[in-house]
């Protein structure tokens, strides 16, 4: 086997070094009935090129090269080519969490940065290392505010990314940490009178996300008010980072979760991506997940750190913040790396390039359906209802190369034929006119 | 300094580099975006009072000051690429270049999770043709792909043991966990409403049956067991274990982090286990990528099918693939969309790279590498326990600690010699624990390299351990005071107060 | 050792790596080729007494060694990537990575030279948009992208003067060329059948016209001009020069090395020069890769036309692209194919992504990079040549050599202090010469660390230069002994005799 | 502009430094004449995605994913993904001539072993550092060959690559060397007799390919021995390096020029490649092209520097023996890699599986055309002659997305309707069973 830095020669020395008369002898210890007499059923040892044929292959039937509106939680934003070559230089790639600083400040310094700039970005004092992803990090920020508040329940807007729900609802269903969910009003905000209906002495948070899953802005400064008034915390969720670029940062809140999918992550059919959570300063304690902290050697000169680690499953065990011990961090770093391309600038024109464009692609399908929840600010996505049910809409798409927007019959049956379309800035005018063609046939 | 002894590495210049903000300054520009194709709107004027009026200490420098930045960076890292990585528990292995590239095929990067099935044939033939895969290799039933790492499997697992359980009527209070176990495995417990009941080892290194028949009874959910577990030892008894656990309607999962020693040898489906998790990113090479992505697939026996995360992927009656959403026992979906889909591409194209002789041959290699370092460096280190190894091996700082100097000094001065350090002080049932897992990824020469550099360590500690205690001498920064950090944290950049 | 004040670079921790040859034992393997899928063939009989036994000490080593093999080799590099790169008259600047991405497209990397034309449209019109940009970039009238390198493209260029000369019934015997000439300029020359004839500079550091006047002659086929030359400065009697060499019926060739210094600003085929060459791998930004490869594409005047090498891109009737080797008058064909199409790629797309404020603001920076280190470093060292510098500026180790050391000691201890030395004793006019060319690619910073780096070892040879002699101090090896290098030659590496 | 690191004050702040009102006045030296007053006329400043865009055009308008018969002279092989990997780091990449060797040992050893692993393949005893390609190196062993000899004339075989003729013909025009070519047998070899005929006192070289243009390996030995007889070197030509693996070395040759883009190196449209030369020790000091040699630092630690360079033309100028400068030392780095690879064993069995295909399609096309020579050994090439103009059975096959062998009329018209096929390994058996028939229609 290729990868096998070894010779027969170099195999058998090593036994007789051993005092080994057979490799089998070092299995002995498994007992005999469990020993596989057999080969494992995988495809047989391939060729380099017969790998790639077979990916080749794979990736050829799947829609490679369509035109696509979709983003619901998962964006198609350009990727700049410097981000991929420099996280496959072996020394991000194929190391290690940082556990020995003195040879790990690359990695190090780099996770800091990000920190730095996820701070920077929502507002927040403090930011972790990574999570998961935008949907176990939503998960863990109601966990956190549990621990943070000592109360036990949670208020979650219907408007939060269904699946982030789904998953918050998996993570919690045995921690007596029911959550409850509010409504959303015409104008596709949350209704706060709901949330006042539903939040109680018990609600440790409330959580939101903005741009919510139909791209609607919220008022986040009003629902911290109110959830700080009832003694909770306000969790806002961010399911699409670039918005950061031109959307006010929710420092209000006291936890923010956000997916950095948008900052140079390929869509990937899902993953992985990375989630973060950034806080106040007096929570940091009670946040899950790897710190980097800045310190010094013992000359005195700045160096970087894996910190706080008390909070962890390595030295807390059943008591820790969380289960979480491997992350995201090279997504974490391509983020980095990403937000450091754009910077200050490019962001916020990227984030209205992206505006523009969905303003001018819900302009265009005004004129096909009905752009559903007016009234109030939204980022790039939109929903649109209309007379035929958006699967039909879509199949005709395909035809066209394109994937429309995704239906929202699944999550949210009473919009009837609404579907969440999405425009980046690489959706073209020419695609736009094209799709809007399309569905009004 | 006896850096006459080193034979495996030497200094050499090495650029200094400040935090990207650091050499930002205003106007400097990284990005250029194409002309708009549509109307520019007026971001202030479109969001209102939601508008943001900057983006405060975000960096601004070209690319060219990006490109230096981060590869100046990365040559302050050690790396698999660079050497030996001999993190017990990690099985930190080659990562095949090969891998990197099928992950980047447009149609599989560019893949939206959401985009309809007929266009995402190929996406779903790799993650069944990679479940039919581990399927295979852990002899089990049905298998997710969801999880996004080894902890993540692990909670994955422990749902489905609760909804099995709960399925027949109640979902029991405690998880037993060996004293040995990993940090997640407690902590997992925890999330999924358990508590958490220590298991004492035995003097072998191994899970003490009667311990285990003792403290078995109703209310034991399961058992949390890692096999080989973390001292490295094959739990011979495992039939016993998995039949104790049976007989009082417990189930047994297997933390699969050391699957590196089995694949190929043996399958944990078929000496009892219920239900486990493997770590793609150890046993299937995808690359750590300093600290993740991983990928923790859960697979499972057919008890405990139905309660799997939403959605599984099936075969359709017209022969094609598709997600079923449509599982009503379902614990529920542990993360959005299907798992870190790039991460099981990646792990296809190492089995498809293997074949099952070169997985066996993998498997055998990585044995053969632990034990050959513990029969080298038996006698130098102390060995707390004498039963065979599998693919690592754990020594104590016993022998060294009289001399004052402890398992973080010798992982430090490794550092000196060229090496990445094992593990240090995990697992917890030995006192001051060298935890070194070589995997099948070093050759002879990199291997006697290593027993030499701690043959040469362990005489530095009789001679000069002042010179150990000290370490590492050689690298850009030296030791750095993890004390202090986390004594008044300073978690991020902020820029100097002007005045 | 002052360490104290280098502040760019610090020592760390480096791995060794013996010759490939010295891994190398047999039956390890780094390859797998696919199952055949025609019947075998055994060679030995096919090819009877042609076939080879064995292939000798060709290494035997596996994917894993092959990766740290090299990845150990890197580190020991220093790259544009990492730092400045200041040797004059090279161009290091930055090579921008969507270079590597669009040359690796696979229409463009598959595609085989002599594929009907039919299906090479793209890599057509890839030649031609360069050439379209070059010609106007250099005011010409035509080009070839033929030649591989700067010196390739001389003699491309000077054969072009022989072919014009010659079809005027001579010519002629003499190429002359400046004393602050590259040493490929009389290379070239002497390949091209012609003898070379020396130019002296004046005290400004420019063609001598009154000295170019009276060797001008009948005899005379052309002069060698590099514009801005080798000490960085503009001729500003171009137009005197250009009118000597045409009425004595010479041509002005032209040698395009420091075109950074120009492009966007002025045109050669604008101030009367008759034929260039360009380095692609200088100023359109494709990497250097420890030596090459590079491109040196020939622009000319129409007179020249007819004689460039064969074939040429041309537009056919029916608009598409085609190549054209029905060219009587051509000098013939310098290469086999069309040259290194890779790093026309590579050059087209850097001039997209600057376009003509992008190129223009280039040459502006790179002028200004060079001009602020001339005046900060002025006075620490000697600067032989007054006149105004364009890209580059070249001192002496007139004020160090006193104290015994020279521009080679200096360039050594620059390494210490984290930068790549400038070109060391050229151009030969110069004593002792210290040539730097910063590119537009150097922020202020690196460019504050640079001169600082530079009076902190004009300091050091005040005090201590024994210091500065026998740097570099802190590199994995120290001074190497080219002089043995070369009295007895070792090649190659051989295996240690066996008995 | 992206790629440069200055802000606009930096600028202010460094003219202000240098004493300039405007960066115009650095210009000053250029007479106001030929200062250019407009923009220039190339595409305007185009973001990324755009240049990517521009070329994924092109490279889709390029014959993308065409099965390839065609060799002579470049050849389609398997690229391992590592080489890319490799040399994509910015180490290797982005660092210019290893002048200063105490940092640049990663290039100086890696062409060490480039150095080495040509000697081993080639037989000789030292090998450069490379050349441009097979072709110019081909005209560089002419001029070494007249340096060693004295003599002033050469002798090319016409199975010879006609371009490396074409270039032989270029360099040594003005340089009172004549060369005069000799024919090929019916079998393809070499005419012995003709070569005896034009081989005189005077002959400074005898040049062969061999593989040759056709296909045919040469009996080296023979012509070897002719050429010494008469006091000339023999020089070899290899266009097709991998035959090396199972074709045994040129040994009796004095001068072997080789192209070795087949190890690793794209086809690319014809270039970049990398030509090498090797030869005799004694001829070491005649020979082009930079060497690295093998020494000491002052701790008498190994090392590796450039040498011998007092053959060069920075040193000697008009005298050196070549005025090659920048060679091709990534691409020679590319191979260095391929060879280590495949390695002793492995360019063995590729070069088998080579052979194999070959003889599998010539066997094939053997029922639909003539396979010219016959009766020596041949290696991946092999030449049909058809009643059809090749060219139109090319054309029938570019519409099945393949690219027939090369017709020979533009330089062999002796051979009417022939044309010259190349099967590799990466041409399967569907794709020659495809083709043949295609041939036969
Ligand atoms: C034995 C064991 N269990 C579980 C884990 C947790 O896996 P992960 O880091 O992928 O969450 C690890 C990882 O280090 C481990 O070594
Ligand atoms: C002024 C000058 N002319 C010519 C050359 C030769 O160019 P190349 O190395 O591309 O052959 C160089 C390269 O260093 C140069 O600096």
């Amino acid at each position: 086997m290729r990868y096998l830095p070894k010779s027969p020669t170099d195999r058998v020395q090593m036994l007789r070094e051993i005092g080994c008369k057979s490799i089998d002898e070092l299995f002995s210890p498994i007992p005999a009935e469990y020993r596989l007499g057999r080969d494992l059923k995988v495809p047989r040892q391939m060729a380099e090129s017969e790998v790639i044929d077979y990916f080749r292959e794979c990736a050829e039937a799947n829609g490679a090269g369509y035109a696509v509106f979709l983003g619901a939680g998962a964006y198609h934003h350009y990727r700049p080519v410097v981000i991929d070559a420099l996280i496959s230089r072996g020394e991000f790639l194929t190391a290690y969490t940082p556990y020995q600083p003195e040879i790990s400040q690359g990695t190090l310094q780099a996770i800091f940065e990000f920190q730095t700039m996820i701070c920077e970005l929502t507002g927040m004092d403090v930011a972790n290392a990574s999570m998961y992803d935008g949907s176990t990090g939503s998960a863990e920020a109601l966990m956190m505010a549990v621990r943070v508040t000592g109360r036990r329940s949670a208020v979650v807007a219907r408007t939060v990314h269904p699946e982030y729900r789904e998953v918050m609802h998996t993570y919690t269903q045995h921690q007596g940490l029911p959550i409850r969910e509010f409504d959303y009003l015409e104008n596709g905000r949350v209704n706060m009178a709901d949330l006042e209906k539903k939040i109680t002495s018990d609600t440790a948070c409330v959580m939101i996300q903005s741009p919510n899953f139909f791209g609607t802005i919220e008022d986040v400064a009003a629902v911290a008010d109110l959830a700080h008034k009832k003694g909770a915390l306000l969790v806002v969720s961010i399911a699409e980072a670039l918005s950061l670029g031109i959307v006010k940062p929710p420092v209000e809140a006291d936890i923010v979760s956000m997916e950095s999918q948008s900052f140079g992550v390929p869509l990937g059919f899902g993953g992985p991506y990375a989630g973060v959570m950034a806080t106040k300063e007096k929570f940091v304690r009670q946040m899950p997940g790897r710190l980097v902290g800045e310190t010094k050697d013992s000359n005195g000169k700045r160096g970087f750190v894996l910190t706080l680690s008390t909070r962890e499953q390595h030295i807390r065990r059943e008591k820790a913040t969380s289960n979480i011990c491997t992350n995201q961090a090279l997504i974490a770093t391509m983020a980095t790396i990403y937000m450091t391309i754009y910077g200050r600038e490019g962001l916020k024109e990227l984030a209205q390039q992206n505006l523009a464009k969905a303003v001018y692609a819900a302009g265009q399908f005004a004129k096909k359906g009905k752009i559903l929840f007016q009234g109030a600010p939204r980022f790039h996505e939109f929903v649109v209802q209309t007379k035929q049910d958006p699967h039909e809409i879509n199949n005709r798409l395909l035809e066209k190369k394109t994937i429309g927007g995704f239906p929202l019959q699944r999550f949210y049956p009473e919009l009837g034929n609404a579907a969440l379309w999405c425009c980046t800035e690489l959706n073209t005018k020419e695609q736009i006119d094209a799709a809007v063609q399309a569905v009004g046939q | 300094m006896s850096d006459g002894y080193i034979k495996k590495a030497t200094r050499h210049v090495n650029q200094n580099e400040d935090l990207i903000f650091e050499r930002s300054s205003p106007g400097k520009k990284g990005y250029r975006l194409p002309p708009l194709d549509v109307p520019e709107v007026d971001y202030t004027k479109a969001l209102g009072e939601s508008a943001r009026p900057d983006l405060g200490n975000m960096p601004e420098v070209s690319e060219m000051e990006i490109i230096r930045h981060f590869t100046r960076l990365s040559t302050w890292n050690y790396a698999i690429d660079l050497g030996m990585y001999p993190l017990g528990s990690c099985t930190m292995k080659y990562n095949a270049r090969v891998n990197e590239v099928v992950a980047r095929l447009q149609g599989l990067a560019e893949a939206h999770p959401w985009q309809p099935e007929r266009v995402s044939q190929g996406a779903l033939r790799i993650m069944k043709t990679l479940s039919d895969c581990l399927l295979d290799i852990t002899g089990m039933d049905a298998i997710t792909l969801q999880p996004a790492a080894g902890a993540h499997g692990e909670m994955t697992g422990i749902l489905l043991i609760h909804a099995c359980l709960n399925s027949q009527g109640n979902p029991r209070k405690k998880i037993l966990i060996p004293d040995s176990a990993h940090g997640t495995n407690p902590a997992t417990a925890a999330i999924c409403g358990y508590a958490v009941e220590n298991l004492k080892s035995n003097a072998r290194g191994m899970v003490d049956i009667a311990a285990l028949a003792a403290q078995m009874n109703e209310d034991v959910a399961g058992l949390m067991l890692t096999n080989p577990n973390t001292l490295g030892i094959f739990e011979q008894e495992i039939a016993k274990i998995a039949g104790i656990l049976h007989q009082k309607g417990g189930l047994l999962y297997m933390d699969g982090a050391n699957m590196n020693a089995l694949v190929g040898k043996t399958r944990p489906g078929d000496f009892g286990v219920d239900v486990m998790h493997l770590n793609l990113h150890k046993t299937f090479s995808t690359p750590h990528g300093g600290g993740g992505p991983g990928s923790g697939p859960v697979a499972c026996k057919k008890a405990l099918e139905p309660f799997l995360p939403k959605p599984t992927v099936v075969e359709k009656p017209d022969g094609t693939l598709g997600f079923d959403y449509n599982r009503p026992q379902s614990v529920g979906r542990v993360r959005m969309f299907y798992g870190n889909f790039g991460m099981h591409v990646r792990a296809l194209a190492y089995i498809m790279a293997n074949g099952p002789d070169g997985l066996r041959q993998t498997t055998e290699d990585a044995v053969l590498n632990a034990n050959y370092i513990r029969r080298k460096l038996d006698g130098v280190y102390d060995l707390p326990y004498k039963s065979a190894s599998m693919h690592e091996v754990v020594f104590s700082d016993d022998l060294q600690a009289k001399k004052g100097v402890k398992t973080g000094d010798i992982a430090k001065r490794l550092i000196d010699y060229g090496f990445h350090p094992y593990t240090v002080s995990f697992p917890l049932v030995v006192h001051g624990a060298l935890m070194i897992e070589p995997t099948e990824s070093e050759s002879l020469e990199e291997l006697d390299l290593f027993i030499d550099a701690m043959k040469s360590i362990a005489r530095e500690v009789e001679e000069d351990p002042e010179l150990v205690k000290t370490a590492p001498h050689t690298t850009r920064v030296s030791r750095l005071d993890e004390t202090a950090a986390a004594r008044k944290p300073v978690l991020r950049w902020k820029p100097a107060p002007t005045k």
